[in-house]
């Protein structure tokens, strides 16, 4: 029940978002469709339900938020850099990351961040492990690598999600 | 001021075109396709807002939701799946 | 009024060079990679020609649905044109 | 007026980032620090302009916010995907030294399995 309520919610506000409109008629035709599509995947769209709107998870997803801008600039002030210098200081290589999430979605949404900060890129994700272009390659150690790539996101995602 | 930036969207759209018609391999292609998608998505925008019509607006959100739809599909046939 | 005139000149050259590109092209993955150039270009024309709900249709179904058909059709058959 | 003001600013710097991803696309030397260069530089880029936009035309900003979000979403997912088919085709990652290349054999040992 918690999951159908969930799922109606967000499709609602996405709903909202697209018509961009308080009129009535629009209102009762977008419950109307909402609810149609959350009887059909409500099963499979969500794991954890209304509980995901605790407001210590709230304020963990704003936190994140934050941390994945900065992480988003500075990645592309660091691209800007070596695509411009006439040298093109690039080290590519493809890296093992081990990451210690358990939830699917969370590992999604790590792999969606690391492709959007500095010099990583995911190539693919088998069981635990993700596989990492990494543009410039300075240490193979697994250590220095989950520091360097992700650290600071998965400690943030592995308390929204636990 | 918005003429100007659209001839750097444009300037861009002709880089990522170059890409398309020489990269050695279909990936660089379709790789270049995906970038102009984008950029044809915020060019669509910032000519919204030239005209000054609100109802431009949705091609573009057609163009963010659907764009790359047609790149996944490209993608999961280069794999073999699909 | 004139760079919009030499806008619509410039997409219409980028429209007949990928048409061309996706006859010759022996590789049909590479063709309909160049078809799909050809559905973004066409939409952004039909755009500034005053037509946004046609170019809304043009996205979605250039973009989107037309991509999926061909993909699937070289699939079911070869992806090299003898 | 300052919003204006600001939304040009974003606008103008969104243009420079799809320019430097778009040339990022056209000088890297294999496909996937090619789409290092195209997917962050123009995410980034996209959505600076989309924002932009919004700020300058505050009664548009919802729908503008909508577009960044689903830009936000659907950009690396496309990515990865193409960077997973493109590996799995045989396209191996250019290196400047040997054995940097994780990912190499690990498709083969999971066919066998």
């Amino acid at each position: 029940m918690s999951r159908f309520l969930f799922t109606f919610i967000i499709l609602f506000l996405i709903w909202l978002g697209f018509t961009t409109s308080l009129a009535t008629s629009e209102l009762i035709t977008g419950a109307v469709i909402s609810l149609i599509i959350t009887s059909f995947v409500y099963k499979t769209f969500t794991d954890y339900g209304m509980k995901f709107f605790s407001p210590m998870r709230v304020a963990y997803i704003i936190q994140y938020l934050i941390v994945f801008l900065i992480a988003l600039i500075k990645a592309n002030l660091d691209v800007a850099r070596r695509v411009v210098d006439p040298k093109l200081p690039i080290n590519p290589g493809i890296v093992k990351y081990d990451t210690k999430l358990k939830s699917r979605t969370a590992k999604v949404i790590l792999a969606n961040s690391i492709t959007l900060t500095p010099g990583t890129l995911t190539v693919d994700i088998i069981d635990d492990a993700l596989y990492i272009h990494w543009i410039d390659v300075t240490s193979k150690d697994p250590d220095v690598i989950y520091r360097e790539i992700g650290e600071s996101f998965e400690k943030i995602l592995r308390k929204i999600f636990q | 001021m918005i003429i100007f930036l659209l001839s750097v969207l444009g300037l861009a759209i002709i880089f990522a075109l170059i890409r398309g018609f020489k990269g050695p391999t279909a990936s660089d292609r379709i790789v270049a396709l995906d970038n102009i998608t984008t950029i044809v998505t915020a060019g669509l925008v910032l000519l919204g807002l030239y005209f000054e019509r609100y109802i431009y607006v949705d091609v573009s959100l057609i163009y963010a939701v659907l764009g790359f739809v047609g790149v996944l599909t490209l993608a999961r046939y280069m794999e073999g799946g699909l | 009024m004139t760079w919009l005139a030499v806008l619509v000149a410039l997409l219409i050259v980028v429209m007949v060079a990928a048409a061309l590109y996706s006859v010759v092209q022996k590789d049909l993955i590479l063709a309909v990679i160049g078809t799909s150039v050809i559905s973004v270009v066409l939409s952004v024309l039909f755009y500034l020609l005053q037509a946004p709900d046609v170019a809304l249709t043009e996205a979605a179904i250039g973009v989107a649905l037309s991509t999926i058909i061909f993909v699937i059709a070289i699939k079911k058959t070869d992806r090299y044109e003898e | 007026m300052i919003l204006e003001t600001i939304g040009y600013i974003i606008i103008s710097i969104g243009a420079i980032f799809l320019f430097l991803g778009a040339f990022g696309i056209f000088r890297m030397p294999d496909i996937y620090s090619r789409m290092q260069a195209g997917t962050k530089a123009t995410t980034l880029g996209a959505m600076g302009v989309v924002f932009g936009v919004g700020l300058v035309q505050p009664e548009w900003f919802w729908k503008t916010f909508i577009i960044v979000l689903f830009i936000a979403i659907s950009n690396p997912i496309s990515s990865h995907a193409l960077a997973r088919g493109s590996y799995k085709i045989g396209i191996k990652p250019f290196t400047k030294k040997e054995g940097l290349d994780d990912l190499d054999g690990v498709y083969e040992a999971e066919e066998e399995k």
